[in-house]
């Protein structure tokens, strides 16, 4: 059974078909490549599955589980994480209360607002194991160093892998990354591959990202769907789909 | 004269200390002050009542101070602003302590007057307020007023408008968020059933909506209403009236001492307001010289009409003065003696005042004197 | 009978609401700041005008031309002086400055005029309409204060809409920093913004002193909060919807007023408000904008 | 005489000094690519340049009159636009009315209609979308939007931060194409990248800036073979 | 680890202060000679201390802006004052009729915070304000407008007038209208309102320095990434919401305890209540407890320290603080700090929270 399946998912906003018969299909530990031109629907497509946006038709089953039309919150805790291709963190908390909220809903963490009020020792008890476990996440992204500061102060790349961090933190079944590598120089890009790579390694994660640095795509997914104008253009093997002349002239070029 | 000449005079002159022995110590009287507070809003949106008497008190304090102060004693006057709050009373209360006041004269407005008066009774302060009419004003011993009291005006409008057969249908627009206006309308409400009158309409405002009145208006003439009674201030009678021409609606408009002031109104139509009877104790048209002189003098020195508060508390300071007199108060007297002297004092004066001849006070601090009727004729209050 | 002279009433009350609410929601609109002063700059638009006529005994539309100037000035005065440095800063401080501009003006318009009241005499000098035999009567300051608002918002729709200055107060409205990029002088579009804004604060102060003719330095304060909350009613920054909003809760409150409870009509009126909000959360005309994630 | 010239550009974010003493020049009809890692000072540079920050020292001197105290909005009517990063589209206006924005301070009606049809005709998508608001457009469409709102000025320079930020290879290219394209109709360009490679293979020079300092310059071709620009930009 | 003592270390100072305030006061009171304005204003302090932070838990920490706080304040008022009204002689012990008061105050305003939150908190921005503005003035417009008596046959209610309760001569009025309550005893003294602040203080503190603060603050920064991790928005925002409208009730509480005679004037309850207090908590720094504590204190003493220039007072007040805000939030006022500030280095290391 897949992970995640996608049955003829479709969405319209005002007379715009913006996704249209889209499917999918994703197996555990993949790693996933949604790509396509501007605008043709990818984020979009992770509105839908994070219930951002309702879809107007179709099924999103995960786990085999039908989750269509289910709130944002549902949907997390279901197990679907996501970060956001403009970057949004909690600002003004620190690198590490960023990590550590986003282990709310991890039954072993919870306590009441009683418990954190009165300071009672289960609260001291959890803290602590927060801070360890956010720790951990942290040091998988390098960012360890710098879990005092305020997220809005580390620069830019290192604020995508912040938001990586912290959708690990729910301890998802499946990752949504939207254009994690946009801003990132070569370098940068690289380095983020491998983690990413890792992450999937470690914790046996399904990923599905979204690109348009080839780079990152060739490199590290396995398969890909190619969406275009809200529809799906191709999918398969990375390097087959990659080579399809369609998905040369309307996205690739050259 | 300072405390050394003071000194002086009373081991040298004979003369003066045979004077001494007759009016009680007033050599060590003489050259001293008398510290008198006053309290009301001087800012916010109750600001002119505050003024009104900040100003007449300081008046009639320099006219006595310049005819040789109150048994000898000077009189220093400080005014206090309390935004017509409660809380901001008590500040204001503690601040003329702090400078060192030995009576109140105040405070202006009902609510704060209430809770100053709580504050001055665990002083044994004596106060005097020249416009708290609010019943609980002046409940502990040692409050006295100069007003009337709401439900006294409330019950005498009623009783006014039933002996003259002035209407049997009655309207009543009142402010049912102020203290006063609803404070006189519960009393006024509860006699007319006694006085054959029937309120066919009661419209009610409050604080934030008091610049339309058509509604109220609209009503109290489908109900066929012959008078409106109006126990409001002056500043919202005058949209009213406005507004009652603007319709074509004219009937009998019968008010409290709080309509007083309607003429003052800078570029006020008063054409308007002809034929608006008031129950007031104070008419600044009135042609008696005391009236005359005061209303001069206020108008020479702050240029404009005073209304009844400043009159009321132009009262309270002379009211003060004979009753001090008639205690015998010295400046060194602690203010809980002071007080007690008072208490007894006031029961036993007898005043001619600008509001009301031969006022008395009973022990619970109410002052006994005749509501005076006035109608708006030619622009002039003019007695009934 | 009686309920259509009501809502003659109400429509008389709501277009003062509308014309003050026309001033917030056009400076709302671009500056994007809740100007807290505004009832205040309507009362002191109401005191020139004042002067003007019975101290100085100028004509009335040349009283109505000096206060409206002095207001614009005051407008751009107070937006240069008090608001232009904390361009950047958090909306609060904003808020909290122009609050304190608010209670600045009041002070001082009680130091200069006092705290007494003063009898406005009414500007306008249009026939009251007497209709049905007399028994309905539409005052001259009603039909002048509604032919003001629709000629002031159909003026300031097409002034958006059509011409230049319109355009860069839009954009500054969105993003003022790229606004600069486009070329325009975001502190002169503002400027001008609050200039206009004072403008209609000086002339709705005329009207609402006409139709309810007693001044003083709080006059603005109230009716100041009442269109405030009428150009949320209607959707805040849409220039018809203060419009509507203002007319609606004028209806609203004197309907109330005359069928519910008279004492009550300030809660009838706002829990209506928060009732219109709950169900459409950007007001009547307001248009609300999904944020893209 | 270089069209733009940056001397000893110094500028600070509070306490952060964020330019360190740049100087750099760019002639009229050149393309000269910016380059270096996140924080440089990039962006920074650019802003300083348009007038939207001010340098505590150094100066900006742009077809040899001194703008370093000019404000943005009078620099752009001198004929410099800005296609700021992360785009700033007006979100709630339509397409239409941005481009037209971005012709505010040009009053000839005719030219401003020739421009926007050049504009259509370069990105079609733009055309499609026109009534659409600008904040509802995806990341590429509003890239678009953002340049095609800066060409509308007519500018003889226009500077250009990250264009490519965010866009499917084949925009990318087509970019690419259009910044060769608008340099060739005699606009100069000033064009920040992180995709340096492209970026240096369409520009005449480049500079690199590493934390608030230029660190190398040349002509593109050079430091496209430069040992350090490759292992530190190019990502070989 | 070291950032856990760090948020107990400031935590721990603000306590500190307020206690050394305490004590300080009442060294003075006792062997010093304290003016009786200050001793006056001591309760006061406590009020208006209580009502800045509580406010800052709504728009520091859960950043929606509330016009409407003096409407919560207000009810806790009214409830408890009611409640001290009746029971003055069944329950003759001033301290505990106090903390029953303060209870009762507590529960109305929080569930009138539950029942404005609910419909309210899906609203954004300036709506928010407006709609919490709204409620603040329908709650003084309709204590304006209750008549409560209490006679041998129980309570007798109207919304009319005092007439129409219909009660026997020797009933008591409660709450008499626009002329509100009077008469009730005042109960509260300094040491109470010093020991409300302290449990408001360990409360807030707490609350934001806790898995829910957490949830709450990342609700403010960013509502729709707060959802992505699984936060139940509503229900946090209505938590803080509710919490916040029921320290306000206390305060409210306290404040109508240290009056005789209480009514619900535009002044004390109406929108410029919520506004003082807003000012409170924008002066003292947005998010900043023991600085909206503080400035409440400086504020509140402000006007009473001016007393002697008499009208020109407030206009001084009004330009205090627009000064203030000047010279907090203008960017070049900030920049003229930073750069001339002695604590230059010191600010460095502000880039690490806290
Ligand atoms: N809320 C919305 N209202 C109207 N149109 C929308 C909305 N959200 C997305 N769209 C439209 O749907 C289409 C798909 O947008 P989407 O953001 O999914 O594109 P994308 O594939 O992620 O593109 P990019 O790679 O540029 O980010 C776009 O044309 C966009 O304009
Ligand atoms: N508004 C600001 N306040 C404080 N510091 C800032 C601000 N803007 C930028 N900085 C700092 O100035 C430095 C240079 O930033 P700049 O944005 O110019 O870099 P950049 O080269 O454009 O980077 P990127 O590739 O991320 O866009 C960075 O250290 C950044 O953190
Ligand atoms: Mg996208
Ligand atoms: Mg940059």
């Amino acid at each position: 059974m897949p992970m995640l399946e996608v049955k003829n998912l479709g969405i319209s906003f005002g007379g715009l078909r913006a996704v249209d018969d889209f499917n999918l299909s994703i197996e555990k530990g993949e790693l996933y490549g949604l790509i396509g031109p501007n605008g043709a629907g990818k984020t979009t497509v992770f509105n839908m599955l994070t219930g951002v946006y309702k879809p107007t038709d179709g099924k999103i089953l995960l786990d085999g589980e039908d989750v269509t039309g289910k709130k944002t919150i549902e949907l997390n805790k279901e197990g679907i994480a996501r970060t956001f291709q403009n970057i949004r963190l909690f600002s003004d908390l620190s690198v590490l209360d960023n990590v550590k909220v986003a282990l709310h809903n991890q039954k072993e963490f919870t306590y009441s607002a009683l418990t954190g009020i009165l300071r009672l020792p289960r609260f001291y008890r959890l803290e602590k194991e927060m801070d360890e476990r956010a720790m951990e996440l942290l040091e998988v992204f390098g960012l360890d160093k710098e879990a005092g500061y305020k997220a809005s102060n580390l620069p830019y790349g290192k604020q995508r892998e912040l938001e990586i961090a912290r959708a690990m933190a729910t301890n998802p079944k499946l990752l949504l990354l939207d254009e994690p590598a946009a801003g990132m120089n070569p370098n940068e890009t690289q380095s983020l591959m491998n983690t990413i790579r890792f992450v999937r390694d470690k914790f046996n994660m399904t990923i599905l990202l979204i690109e348009h640095d080839m780079k990152l795509v060739s490199g590290i997914c396995e398969r890909l769907t190619v969406l275009n104008f809200g529809q799906v253009l191709a999918n398969g093997d990375t390097e087959e789909v990659l080579k399809d002349p369609k998905v040369i002239t309307a996205y690739l070029g050259e | 004269g300072s405390s050394d000449s003071a000194a002086t005079d009373s081991t040298t002159d004979a003369a003066d200390d045979a004077a001494a022995a007759e009016s009680g110590d007033a050599a060590a009287a003489e050259g001293s002050t008398l510290k008198i507070g006053g309290i009301g809003p001087t800012t916010g949106s109750a600001a002119i009542y505050g003024n009104a008497v900040m100003n007449a008190a300081q008046m009639a304090v320099d006219e006595i101070n310049a005819a040789g102060g109150i048994n000898g004693m000077q009189i220093e006057f400080q005014f206090e602003d309390d935004e017509n709050d409660a809380e901001r009373s008590i500040n204001a209360y503690n601040t003329l302590k702090d400078w060192g006041m030995q009576m109140l004269m105040g405070t202006v407005t009902s609510t704060p007057c209430t809770q100053v008066a709580v504050e001055a009774e665990a002083d044994n302060m004596f106060m005097l307020t020249p416009s708290g009419s609010a019943v609980e004003s002046i409940a502990p011993a040692n409050a006295f007023r100069v007003c009337f009291s709401d439900p006294n005006q409330g019950m005498a409008s009623a009783q006014y408008i039933g002996e003259h057969d002035l209407a049997t249908k009655v309207a009543v627009i009142y402010d049912s968020s102020s203290v006063y206006s609803s404070g006189i309308y519960q009393t006024f409400a509860a006699e007319a059933a006694n006085q054959g009158i029937e309120i066919v309409a009661e419209g009610a405002f409050t604080a934030d909506s008091n610049t339309d009145f058509s509604v109220q208006l609209q009503q109290a003439k489908e109900a066929g209403a012959e008078l409106v009674f109006l126990p409001i201030y002056y500043t919202e009678a005058s949209i009213i009236l406005t507004q009652a021409d603007g319709m074509g609606y004219d009937p009998i408009f019968f008010g409290c001492d709080g309509l007083d002031g309607i003429l003052g109104v800078e570029n006020f139509d008063t054409s308007l307001a002809e034929g608006v009877m008031l129950l007031t104790p104070f008419a600044a048209d009135a042609d008696d010289e005391a009236t005359q002189t005061f209303v001069a003098a206020y108008q020479e020195q702050f240029g404009d009409t005073p209304n009844q508060f400043a009159a009321d508390a132009y009262d309270a300071i002379y009211i003060i003065k004979a009753a001090a007199e008639q205690a015998g108060i010295t400046a060194d007297m602690s203010v809980s003696d002071m007080c007690e002297a008072m208490k007894v004092a006031m029961t036993e004066i007898t005043v001619d005042g600008l509001t009301g001849a031969g006022i008395t006070w009973s022990a619970d601090g109410e002052p006994t004197k005749e509501p005076r009727a006035v109608q708006i004729m030619d622009g002039v209050y003019t007695a009934m | 009978m009686s309920f259509i002279s009501y809502l003659l009433n109400g429509i008389s009350l709501g277009s003062v609401y509308a014309i003050i609410a026309l001033g917030y929601t056009m400076v709302y609109g671009i500056a994007k700041m809740l100007n807290f002063a505004h009832g205040d700059v309507i009362m002191v638009g109401s005191y020139v005008a004042f002067v003007a006529i019975n101290n100085m005994g100028l004509p009335i539309p040349i009283s109505i031309l000096l206060s409206v100037i002095v207001c614009t000035v005051l407008g751009v005065v107070i937006e240069g002086i008090a608001y232009r440095p904390l361009r950047h800063a958090s909306k609060l401080a904003v808020l909290i400055t122009a609050i304190g501009v608010s209670y600045f003006l009041q002070n001082m318009a009680l130091l200069i005029f006092g705290a007494n009241t003063k009898s406005f005499t009414s500007v306008v000098q249009v026939k009251p309409l007497s209709l049905a035999g007399g028994q309905l009567n539409i005052s001259g300051e009603t039909i002048v204060t509604i032919l003001a608002c629709v000629v002031i918002m159909i003026g300031l729709m097409a002034f958006i809409k059509y011409s230049k200055a319109g355009h860069a107060m839009l954009a500054v409205s969105e993003d003022d920093g790229a606004a600069r990029l486009m070329g325009i002088n975001v502190n002169r579009t503002i400027s001008l913004t609050f200039a206009i804004g004072s403008a209609l604060a000086a002339i709705a102060g005329v009207l609402l002193c006409s139709a309810y003719p007693s001044l003083t330095p709080y006059t603005g304060s109230m009716p100041g909060i009442k269109a405030f909350v009428a150009a949320v009613f209607g959707g805040i920054g849409s220039i018809p919807g203060a419009f509507i909003g203002g007319i609606l809760l004028g209806i609203i409150e004197i309907l109330a007023r005359a069928y519910i409870s008279s004492q009550l009509s300030d809660a009838i009126v706002f829990s209506v408000l928060i009732i219109v909000l709950v169900v459409r959360p950007t007001g009547l005309m307001g248009k609300e904008i999904q944020e893209k994630v | 005489m270089a069209m733009l010239e940056i001397k000893d550009l110094s500028v600070y974010y509070g306490v952060i000094q964020a330019l360190k003493g740049i100087s750099f020049e760019v002639n009229e009809g050149e393309v000269i690519a910016l380059i270096g890692a996140n924080g440089a000072g990039k962006t920074t540079t650019l802003h300083t340049v348009s007038g939207l920050i001010a340098p505590k020292s150094g100066s900006v001197i742009f077809e040899g009159q001194d703008i370093t105290k000019t404000p943005a909005h009078k620099i752009v009517s001198m004929g410099m636009a800005h296609v700021p990063e992360g785009r700033r589209v007006f979100a709630s206006l339509s397409v239409l009315q941005n481009l037209r924005l971005g012709a505010y301070t040009r009053n000839d009606k005719e030219e401003i209609e020739e421009s926007l049809r050049k504009v259509y005709k370069r990105f079609p998508r733009l055309e499609e979308r026109k009534n659409q608001p600008a904040g509802t457009l995806s990341g590429g469409e509003q890239q678009m939007l953002a340049m095609g709102r800066a060409l509308m000025s007519n500018p003889r320079i226009i500077l250009m931060d990250e264009p490519s930020m965010g866009l499917s290879p084949i925009l990318v290219n087509e970019i690419f194409d259009i910044i060769k394209e608008v340099s060739a109709g005699g606009t100069t360009v000033l064009l920040v990248e992180q995709n340096a490679k492209k970026a240096l293979s369409i520009a005449d020079r480049g500079y690199v800036l590493e934390t608030g300092r230029i660190v190398l310059e040349g002509k593109a071709q050079e430091l496209l073979n430069n040992k350090s620009v490759q292992s530190a930009y190019l990502g070989e | 680890m070291k950032k856990m003592s760090k948020t107990a270390r400031n935590s721990l100072i603000t306590y500190g202060i307020v206690i050394l305030a305490y004590v300080g006061c009442e060294i003075w009171m006792r062997f010093g000679n304290m003016s009786s304005l200050m001793e006056g204003l001591l309760v006061p302090l406590c009020v208006y201390a209580i009502l800045a932070v509580s406010l800052n838990l709504t728009v520091g920490i859960l950043g929606e802006l509330s016009l409407g706080h003096a409407g919560f304040m207000c009810v806790g008022a009214f409830a408890s004052a009611t409640f001290t009204k009746c029971m003055e002689q069944a329950i003759p012990i001033p301290t505990v009729r106090f903390i029953i008061a303060v209870l009762i105050g507590v529960i109305c305003a929080g569930i009138c915070g539950i029942l404005v939150g609910i419909p309210v908190l899906r609203l954004r921005g300036d709506y928010l304000a407006i709609v919490t503005l709204a409620f603040g003035e329908i709650i003084k417009n309709l204590v304006n407008a209750i008549y409560l008596g209490l006679d041998s046959k129980g309570f007798h209610f109207s919304m009319k007038s005092m007439l129409e309760l219909n009660m026997e001569a020797d009933g008591m009025v409660v709450i008499n209208g626009a002329q509100g309550i009077t008469g009730a005893p005042s109960d509260s003294n300094f040491t109470l309102g010093i020991i409300m602040l302290l449990i408001t203080l360990f409360i807030v503190l707490n609350l934001i320095n806790s898995r829910t603060g957490r949830a709450i603050m990342a609700i403010r920064d960013n509502r729709i990434a707060a959802e992505s991790i699984g936060i139940n928005i509503t229900k946090y925002k209505i938590m803080a919401f509710s919490i916040s409208a029921a320290m306000a009730g206390a305060a409210g509480v306290l404040y109508a305890h240290n009056l005789t005679t209480l009514t619900a004037l535009p002044k004390n309850f109406g929108y410029n209540m919520s506004i003082t207090i807003l000012v409170f908590v924008v002066l003292g720094g947005i998010g900043s407890i023991r600085g909206s504590m503080i400035s409440a204190v400086i504020l509140t003493m402000l006007p009473e320290m001016l007393r002697s220039l008499d009208e020109y007072r407030m206009l001084i007040y009004a330009i205090v603080l627009i000064a203030a805000m000047i010279l907090t939030w203008s960017p070049k006022a900030i920049e003229l700090r930073e750069r001339y500030s002695p604590m230059k280095l010191l600010r460095r290391k502000e880039k690490e929270v806290q």
